[in-house]
């Protein structure tokens, strides 16, 4: 700790800054290249846009060809109610395994996993038709359905990890208090486990937000359609409009990064820190 | 004392409170779809779309027939190899980056995480298209940074040649993911009561003994977990390939995995039209191979290993 | 209605058996103080009690009901934890307001809310906060709390609530005195207000002797002895017992007994060859037996008459004002402990002569149990 | 209520042309009708579409590929027939080839376009290097050399990483001229002739040639990139589709032509892929069965087919009507069709249709034998190979 | 050498200042004892001193030098702490090694062991494990220990490496009396062996008392106090420091100054309307002054003849065996306590008077402060 404040923050700033420019640098070439003319991007991608290059066509093109206000509502709102699903039923299914010792509870931890090893795409056929029988197709809630299935299992194996490293005290001080269960959950286990909470809201999100298989073949409507599905009409089969594309992905960022800053700050330290001795 | 909650009987009513909400919803939308599916490696699909009943002719098929399981065998072999990339250089990254992220009063590092974070949001369309660029030969971009540390004699086509195409796509999607090891490990560093490491420093210990011999240990459930986390992840993987070297996986297969030989299977490529039977099969071999990870996992690993409650 | 009674209670951690032939019957609003070692079982006993421990064999009964089975809410204890067990992520009012506010009263089990009445709530948190001096801290978060101010929140969670049985699990370890002294005079208050049943574990003989109805002494996993204070401050049933209560402990010296007589046995002191006339029952203790003698350091004087005397160098002076400990050479024990006045002016290195009256002095058998005393007088020290 | 056509395509590049001009004009004589065109992404067309007609929620019209992946669907039972629709007599059976059932009894759908292969050139550049547009192999192959020693231009630009590039750029594109077009083509078929066969094995060599003449870290080339290279005028040469017009029409501030792959030595007669390679068909599902023929009807007219080839340089009208080009290079395309004979990508139909399919092979080996990590009679081997694995007449 | 000087410390988390004006000298081989009520600041001044909490302001010296940005390792330093802060994945034994292993001397920073020879390490640690009673629990891991046996642990840790400073955060809390009078001597003997500077904080009385040559008295973040401990039973310096040393705590009666003489003042008692002359000095006191009468419970005695009389009903008793505590009511208090024979008769309800010699009053003046007393003999207490 203190070493950290005489040579180590400076190796460690070092560190963690070289580090950020390998990450970051592929994605500044994306932003700024999506402020550039085609030829521009292809002439020297490595340049900043000037006063030659700068075209704001990709934008354009973007935001005028298309409903992309609709889309983005779209986009929101699916992510946003998956998560919450995603989040709150896993939760309690990850603290029903952590915590109870049922018989049988080592083959629903299986079972509960097996999403996480098949691409759920193999199923898409019978995911359609199950849809279509439900009446729910060119709907978001079946998107909301389909992604909180899809979520499920990687966050109940993640979650039930970080459940059980809660000291077994403070279920018990709140048992002895004659809280039940439910509340036990609610109140004292899902405020204690926000880092992964939130780790797994940021997991789950990513690939609901980028996902473009499953608005294609349960809402490819108009009115449905998301972000990603979207910008598809940018990547065609032979032509690829990259200033669109880099613009509408440069775009599609926002929305994605801002949920992450709202999850991220509950990646909070010690906050167990005061419960047990 | 997780077993004592279960003992009398009104307790049960809650566990299934608790469980059937995220069952019911994962069976109907997940579970029912797959084994729909999976079932179709026991049939034979018909020009008229009927399929018949083969047993496990199919599976005899992928092991017998010369074509079909060299095809197997190299997807296999390069996935391991694409799996282990991501354990050797992606894993110890990530724990890295969270170790120094989780040092105590370190300035900036929301900014840090973040923007390290940020690859790992983008779609894999845009990765593809900017690592393209960026290793392209034509362009210069690789040429101009390799310039920096000395190389005057350009980028070799790394994602052109069958002896680089795997190893450069691998590197790519650790660049991608590394986010995901880092965060799971830091939330699980967050809960390291400050006290013992703080101990540890009374001890005399620096930042990184207290990493190495408090912290570590105490998060390695996370760390098994992150790593089987890998391993089904990568076994899964398919876009990134797919978007960069399209299903053929090419030059020649050399960056074939057993997600781009179950899509080109399942769903067809190009002219040639989709087997569901024969992709329900690569489907189930890859299940198969990933079960077997995770029953390692939770019987070997997670059962040994003892979580400390913090 | 709320006795509690333990038969036969055994606990085993795998192979390890930590607790064992455990009998204990709890009236109803009965102040039970559990004493003993580190290590002997005590906290294990009380979350036994409390449902959070398996029971490995044995009954244990709360208001006629057998409970082994039920869960800890079902049972209608309130507990102070040992570790504490705070909320992390409430304040201090939350932690103590959590019980409360829940209760079958709300939707979904109380899980929105419901339970009591804010206003009842509000009151019984403050009044509670009140008396722990805590008023200032309701806003604080645990871990911005000293070790102190968060075992008083422990205690405060538990008292809020009105449970038929209370735990307290060693509630002022981390207490200065005086707070001390006054926590003690609230908990012994809340046991007359509530009549409840309370159980309290302890390493403290002030509080052990000033709060019991009873006190069970527990000793390596069994109970050594079940008693009043002052039964096992005037008859220690055993040596463990004698002591381990009272503090500074007792004295041992070992002896022979060399005559018999019907209500008195004579001893020579292995110590000094001295012989003294010991008024206890002799029971089957034989001449040649090998027995202990037990003194109680606030029962011995320096340099005064008495019956048993010692004559040594003083090893050691510890000075706490009001008296002063001497520790004093022995051939069989570290030390013999007199405690004098304060204002002795004994040093270390002196000879001194400590005496003792025959009336405090107890014997203990070969195999360590206490002999009968045959005539107690109310007065058997000879100084204080 | 109108009723609406839902029109499902992996033509995302045309939307603007559907939406502004295609769906305007049918709308003019059917204004009942709506026309919604719904595409997605190419990568993902087959696996959708299947999906979406397994479930049944696939569009009314569905944009075809060519050959067994139709074949398919018919079979399956999700096209119509639509021979009975009128307007269909006036496509050539060739043009409805790739469409039909194996024995040519059914058409499932309605041949939209085609496609030319060609080599597309920088005019300004063979100005300035005084170069003259290549009629034989060997005449190609020191224009190749010149470029390269001039320096300043890449010959010709084409990268191996898209592989589908190297085989139908490449391979197909210069093959017919060896096996002599549909001859060879139908006698493979047949199984009168082997991919091991000599002509094969020139094809391959020809291919091997170009490596040197391709840009710096070809390998690594991805399609658009040479599209990009081409247009910005760093290449002299572009092996082309006829639908790469569009593009350069709008990317490339330099004029460019066309001209036919150039034939062996002493070969008189010349052959072109002219690719037939957008078809239109009806689901068998639709509720709008009416409607949907009505539409594909209309396609079928010279009106409809003008509208396309002129919006969609590069994409020839497949019917027998005499339509008018607008487009300079595109017309230079489509005037190959009267010099030379006219075939299709060989490995199109019945070929492809087992594992492997040849289509996927060829791109492999067309991709090793550029590359040199194959010689020419080692990719003819494995290509024949696969082929003769599960094609009964190569057995 | 290892003396350590604190200058003008201060402390603050955000706005909330929990230490302020702090001065502390101890010299090298001093063993120091801060006691305070809870929450006073006790804990965050030894974690300062660690190098475990940033220090707000002023200046922290250890042997000579100011470490105010060291690290603890550099500050060579042994900490037990209040929360144990064992480490869960490791045995008693490995716990207690630990630091041991350490050290430069190892390859990559000690990372692959290294540090002090093995043979040596088992040495140390297997001595302190017998003195703390821990032989038996060397391979359990701390979730298997009881509470008093993780505090054991604990200081074990700290004492097997042998620093220039150690620093206990009331070690001894979770300890049975008996238990704790051996590992207070043990930590004596640690001192008297080692000649290290210990700094310890407790709020045990008896341990103060008996362990520390200096006392600093905390009381809200800053020094009340700091003496040796007789100084500070004898001349409390102000009403806090006589009310927080000695147990049960020092009684207090206010009154008015009537009369004032060269080295006495006459006070008039507002209780009972007596007048007592008591042998302070004056000081700037002046008559009609209010002021408040000190007296310690050890002092007084029951139906005795003394120059302080009280009279009063008994409210409460408390037998603690050897002596009991009859509490009194007071006007101001809650009430006066008396300590008194264990064998005293007398019970709740009785009348009782209370007497106490003038010598043993301590005068307080209105804010607190103890006026000088004139005249201390060292047998003011009337009776033991
Ligand atoms: N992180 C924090 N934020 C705000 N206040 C704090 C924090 N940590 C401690 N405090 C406050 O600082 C004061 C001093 O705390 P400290 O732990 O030093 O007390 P202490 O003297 O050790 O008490 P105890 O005897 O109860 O352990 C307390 O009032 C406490 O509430
Ligand atoms: N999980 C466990 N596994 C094995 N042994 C255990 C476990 N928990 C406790 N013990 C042992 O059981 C015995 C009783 O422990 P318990 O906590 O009841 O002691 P205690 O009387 O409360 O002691 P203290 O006064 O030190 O708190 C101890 O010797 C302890 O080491
Ligand atoms: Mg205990
Ligand atoms: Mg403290």
């Amino acid at each position: 700790m203190r070493t950290s404040r005489r040579f180590g923050p400076l190796a460690v700033h070092a560190l963690l800054i070289s580090y950020t420019i390998i990450a970051l640098f592929p994605i500044l070439l994306i932003i700024f290249n999506s402020f550039k003319s085609r030829k521009a991007i292809f002439k020297s991608p490595l340049s900043l846009p000037d006063a030659n290059t700068f075209d704001l066509v990709g934008f354009e093109k973007v935001l005028g060809s298309s409903s992309f206000d609709v889309y983005f509502l779209n986009s929101i709102s699916v992510t946003v109610m998956s998560l919450a699903f995603v989040l709150v039923l896993g939760a309690m299914a990850a603290w029903a395994l952590a915590e109870y010792d049922f018989p049988g509870s080592d083959f629903v931890a299986l079972f509960l996993a097996i999403g996480i090893m098949i691409p759920i795409r193999l199923g898409s056929v019978s995911l359609l038709k199950i849809i279509v029988s439900l009446g729910l197709i060119n709907t978001l809630t079946a998107l909301v359905l389909v992604y909180t299935a899809q979520g499920l299992p990687l966050a109940i194996f993640i979650l039930r990890e970080f459940i059980a490293q809660i000291p077994n005290d403070l279920k018990e001080a709140a048992r002895c208090d004659g809280v039940s269960e439910y509340r036990i959950f609610w109140s004292i286990i899902l405020p204690l486990i926000r880092p992964a909470l939130a780790t797994v809201a940021v997991f789950t999100m990513i690939p609901v937000w980028n996902d473009l298989w499953f608005p294609l073949i349960l809402a490819p409507g108009e009115d449905t359609a998301t972000v990603t599905l979207g910008i598809q009409q940018f990547i065609g089969q032979y032509v690829t409009d990259w200033n669109a594309v880099l613009a509408s992905l440069t775009l599609a960022i926002v929305p994605i990064l801002v949920l992450y800053l709202i999850f991220s700050r509950q990646l909070i330290r010690g906050l167990t820190a005061g419960a047990v001795k | 004392m997780a077993s004592q909650s279960n003992k009398g009987s009104p307790f049960k009513t809650h566990l299934f409170v608790f469980l059937l909400p995220a069952v019911l919803i994962y069976s109907a939308f997940m579970i029912v779809p797959l084994i729909d599916t999976l079932r179709l490696s026991f049939y034979s699909i018909e020009t008229d779309g009927t399929a018949s009943f083969t047993g496990w002719s199919n599976y005899v098929t992928i092991f017998t027939d010369e074509r079909w399981s060299a095809d197997f065998v190299n997807a296999l072999k390069n996935n391991f190899l694409f799996f282990l990339i991501h354990m050797l250089v992606q894993n110890p990254i990530g724990i890295f980056l969270a170790a120094l992220l989780s040092l105590p009063r370190l300035k900036l590092k929301n900014t840090y995480r973040t923007l390290i974070f940020m690859p790992t949001m983008l779609s894999v369309v845009i990765i593809g298209f900017i690592w393209q660029l960026i290793l392209s030969p034509i362009w210069g971009v690789g040429d101009t940074l390799v310039g920096f540390i000395g190389i005057s004699d350009g980028l070799p086509p790394l994602l052109g040649e069958e002896s680089t195409t795997l190893l450069t796509l691998s590197l790519i999607s650790v660049w991608q993911f590394v986010g995901i090891p880092m965060m799971l490990i830091y939330a699980a560093l967050l809960n390291v009561p400050d006290d013992l490491v703080d101990a540890a420093i009374v001890d005399g210990a620096n930042q990184w003994t207290a990493f190495w011999r408090i912290k570590l240990p105490l998060i390695l459930p996370t760390v098994a977990m992150v790593s089987v986390l890998t391993f089904v992840a990568n076994f899964n993987a398919f876009d990134l390939i797919y978007a960069v070297k399209g299903a053929l996986a090419g030059p020649n297969f050399s960056s074939d995995i057993m997600g781009t030989l179950f899509y080109r299977t399942f769903f067809g490529f190009q002219l040639q039209p989709g087997n569901p039977s024969m992709g329900a099969t690569v489907a189930s071999l890859m299940f198969l191979v990933i079960l077997c990870g995770v029953m390692i996992y939770l019987y070997a690993i997670q059962r040994r290993l003892r979580r400390y409650q913090l | 209605m709320a006795d509690i009674k333990l038969t036969d209670i055994r606990k085993a951690y795998g192979k390890n058996e930590v607790l064992r032939d455990i009998n204990i019957d709890i009236k109803d609003g009965e102040f039970v103080v559990f004493v003993g070692p580190s290590g002997c079982g005590k906290s294990t006993l009380l979350r036994m009690i409390a449902g959070l421990e398996d029971i490995s064999g044995g009954s244990l009964q709360i208001a006629g009901e057998t409970v082994n089975d039920l869960t800890p809410s079902q049972r209608k204890i309130a507990m102070v934890f040992q570790s504490y067990a705070l909320y992390p992520h409430m304040t201090v009012y939350q932690n103590m307001a959590f019980g409360l506010t829940l209760g079958k009263k709300g939707p979904l089990g109380g899980l929105l809310g419901g339970g009591e009445n804010k206003k009842i709530i509000e009151e019984k948190v403050q009044k509670a906060a009140v008396s722990l001096k805590l008023e200032q801290l309701l806003k604080r978060y645990p871990r911005e709390l000293s070790g102190g101010q968060r075992q008083r929140v422990a205690i405060g969670r538990a008292i809020v609530r009105d449970p038929n049985v209370f735990l307290f699990d060693e509630p002022l370890s981390n207490l200065d005195a005086a707070l001390r002294v006054n926590t003690r005079l609230e908990i012994a208050k809340l046991h007359q207000d509530l009549q409840a049943t309370i159980i309290y574990v302890t390493h403290d003989q002030v509080e052990a002797m000033t709060l019991a109805d009873k006190i069970v002494v527990l000793n390596d996993g069994h109970v050594a002895q079940y008693g009043t204070p002052l039964e096992l401050y005037h008859h220690p049933a055993n040596k463990f017992v004698a002591g381990f209560i009272g503090s500074p402990a007792m004295n041992f010296v070992s002896g022979t007994v060399v005559g018999k007589q019907e209500k008195a046995l004579e001893i020579t002191l292995d110590q000094n060859k001295t012989t003294v006339q010991v008024p206890v029952m002799p029971g089957k203790t034989e001449a040649g037996d090998v027995v202990t003698l037990g003194i109680r350091p606030e029962h011995m004087s320096e340099n005064q008459n008495g019956d048993f005397t010692i004559s040594s160098r003083v090893l050691a002076v510890e000075r706490l004002g009001d008296a002063s400990y001497l520790y004093l050479e022995n051939k069989n024990h570290a030390h013999i402990c007199v405690k004098v006045d304060g204002h002795s002016a004994t040093r270390t290195g002196d000879q001194v002569l400590a005496t003792a009256p025959l009336e405090a002095l107890h014997v203990f058998d070969a195999g360590g149990q206490a002999l009968q005393r045959s005539k107690i007088s109310q007065k058997h020290s000879a100084s204080a | 209520q109108a009723e609406e056509l839902v029109i499902e395509s992996w033509r995302n590049d045309d939307i603007d042309i559907w939406n502004k001009q295609i769906i305007p004009a049918f709308n003019k004589s059917h204004p009942d009708v709506q026309v919604r065109f719904a595409p997605t992404p190419p990568a993902d067309y087959n696996a959708s579409l299947n999906a979406k007609l397994a479930a049944g929620t696939a569009g009314d019209l569905i944009t075809c590929r060519p050959f067994d992946v139709s074949l398919d669907l018919y079979n399956q039972g999700h096209l119509t027939k639509i021979d009975a629709i009128e307007g269909m007599e006036n496509f050539s059976d060739v043009a409805k080839s790739a469409w039909q059932t194996d024995d040519g009894s059914t058409t499932f759908c309605l041949p939209m376009a085609s496609v030319i292969h060609g080599f597309m050139y920088n005019k300004e550049a063979f100005k300035e290097l005084g170069l003259e547009i290549p009629k034989t192999i060997p005449e190609f192959m020191k224009v190749l050399a010149a470029i390269k020693d001039e320096g300043s231009y890449a010959p010709m630009s084409m990268g191996t990483a898209d592989q589908w590039e190297a085989a139908t750029m490449g391979f197909q594109n210069v093959g017919p001229n060896f096996w002599n077009g549909e001859e060879g083509r139908k006698a493979l078929i047949a199984g009168e002739e082997k991919l091991t066969d000599a002509q094969y094995i020139k094809v391959f060599e020809h291919l091997a040639e170009w490596g040197p003449y391709l840009g710096k870290g070809y390998k690594a080339q991805s399609y658009p990139d040479s599209q990009n290279l081409f247009s910005l005028g760093r290449a002299a040469i572009y092996p082309a589709g006829s639908w790469d017009i569009a593009t350069f029409n709008s990317q490339a501030d330099f004029e460019f032509g066309a001209f036919p792959p150039p034939v062996p030595e002493g070969q008189s007669t010349c052959y072109i892929s002219d690719h037939t390679d957008i078809g239109l068909g009806i689901n068998a599902a639709s509720k709008n069965v009416k409607a949907a023929e009505t539409f594909v009807s209309w396609m079928t007219t010279a009106e409809a087919g003008e509208l396309m080839s002129n919006a969609l340089p590069g994409f020839f009208a497949l019917s027998n009507h005499k339509i008018n080009l607008t487009d300079p290079v595109a017309k230079e395309f489509v005037g190959w069709r009267d010099t030379c004979e006219s075939t299709i990508r060989n490995s199109y139909q019945i070929l492809s249709r087992g594992t492997p399919s040849l289509e996927n092979d060829l791109w492999n080996v067309s991709v090793g034998v550029i590359n040199g990590t194959m010689t020419a009679t080692e990719a003819a081997e494995k290509a024949q190979a696969g082929l003769s694995s599960w094609y009964k007449p190569q057995q």
